[in-house]
């Protein structure tokens, strides 16, 4: 299980080939990269800076990472999220799920960033044409966490 | 008892600061109290008890209105969290 | 939209950017591997012949893209699988959804995969201890395939 | 009517060939009616009819047991498709 915050960019194809390892049990392997875009919530975006909370971001983002564990029989998973500044088509994060089926690799890969997007403590400034602005959380993210609580 | 207290994004924004250290009075045991503490000491502070859907974590973990503070606790507030 | 059936190996990295190219309108990109495992049904696997109708088979997979498309909202979406002779660990298929938002692009990828899997004439062909047998289509694949036609 | 039929993966090996082509009496002009007339050929062709599950396509689209032939269709024959 590889869980890391940094704010060097990241190589997906290098991060896959990590994560499956050549492992002939894996049968499956899910996974996500989320970018910053130009356009968010009404607003062209010319560059964003993500904060967060060194330490218990470690710590949320590791503890998703093994509940997604706990959920699901899979075999690993793979978290690299980004802080600091970054430009529209920047890749913000990269999750990804590795088990013998593809059923449980995608929820678990969907359950990481349904949570992740919720319970880890990042923070996104964005710069638009009328100044900075602190991201607001969305409802939508928060239904999205809630639907795996049954 | 003694806390370091940390206040993130917009919240650090509006605070004007990113962290402190404070003696709580007896009386403070937990999240609520401490809220009601800070908002007491005017200024800045009534944000905490106005930033819409407040979130605090004790010592790196998420917490809730009733978790108890100890000394040498770390306590953060922020707003939450929009990452991924 | 790309789909290719090929013989040769693909690489993930490479196809993946392929798909996003820079566009800043895209937020979210969903993919999806699946690998030879060398378990399979309670067996060794040593090795696995894919067998396919061509011609059929681009159509019926460019039937399967498409419907993703009119079904989200999504910018994109790259689908490879491959056919001949493969190894345990061996990459079989490739599907990718870029779209700008998460829900959008991982409700695509699994669409696609669930569909390719129940009408997409591929067949597997594998070599165990016990000789060579082909692979039985699975009732949970059919079920999983179901669930889209609400 | 003349027809190109087409057998794939584990059907054509009990077929023991890939393919055919063939010229259909009349009153035979659908699915049903074609699977009809190769099993009552004998041989290996009643496989066609015990098969698990058969799936069958017309012009390289699923087809159903009522979908109607034409002149110079190309039919195919084929167990649970087993990719991804």
């Amino acid at each position: 299980m590889v869980v890391r915050v940094q704010e060097t960019d990241f190589d997906v194809g290098t991060e896959l080939a990590a994560l499956h390892r050549n492992d002939p049990q894996i049968g499956a392997l899910a996974s996500f990269v989320g970018f910053v875009r130009e356009m968010n919530d009404g607003a062209g975006v010319s560059e964003m800076t993500l904060e967060h909370y060194p330490g218990m971001t470690e710590k949320a983002l590791a503890a998703i990472v093994a509940e997604a564990r706990q959920r699901w029989a899979i075999v690993d998973a793979l978290l690299i999220h980004r802080v600091g500044r970054l430009l529209p088509g920047d890749q913000i994060v990269l999750v990804a799920v590795a088990g013998s089926h593809r059923g449980e690799a995608f929820a678990a890969c969907q359950f990481i960033m349904d949570y992740l997007k919720t319970r880890a403590p990042f923070w996104k400034r964005e710069v638009t044409a009328d100044g900075a602005r602190w991201v607001e959380a969305h409802a939508a993210d928060e239904q999205a966490a809630e639907r795996w609580q049954t | 008892m003694r806390l370091k207290i940390l206040y993130f994004a917009g919240l650090r924004e509006q605070i004007g600061q990113g962290s402190e250290e404070l003696d709580l009075p007896a009386g403070v045991f937990d999240i609520a109290g401490l809220i009601q503490f800070l908002v007491a000491r005017g200024g800045q502070w009534p944000s905490l008890a106005t930033v819409r859907n407040l979130r605090y974590a004790v010592n790196q973990e998420m917490a809730r209105l009733d978790t108890p503070l100890c000394p040498g606790d770390e306590v953060a507030f922020f707003p939450p969290v929009t990452g991924g």
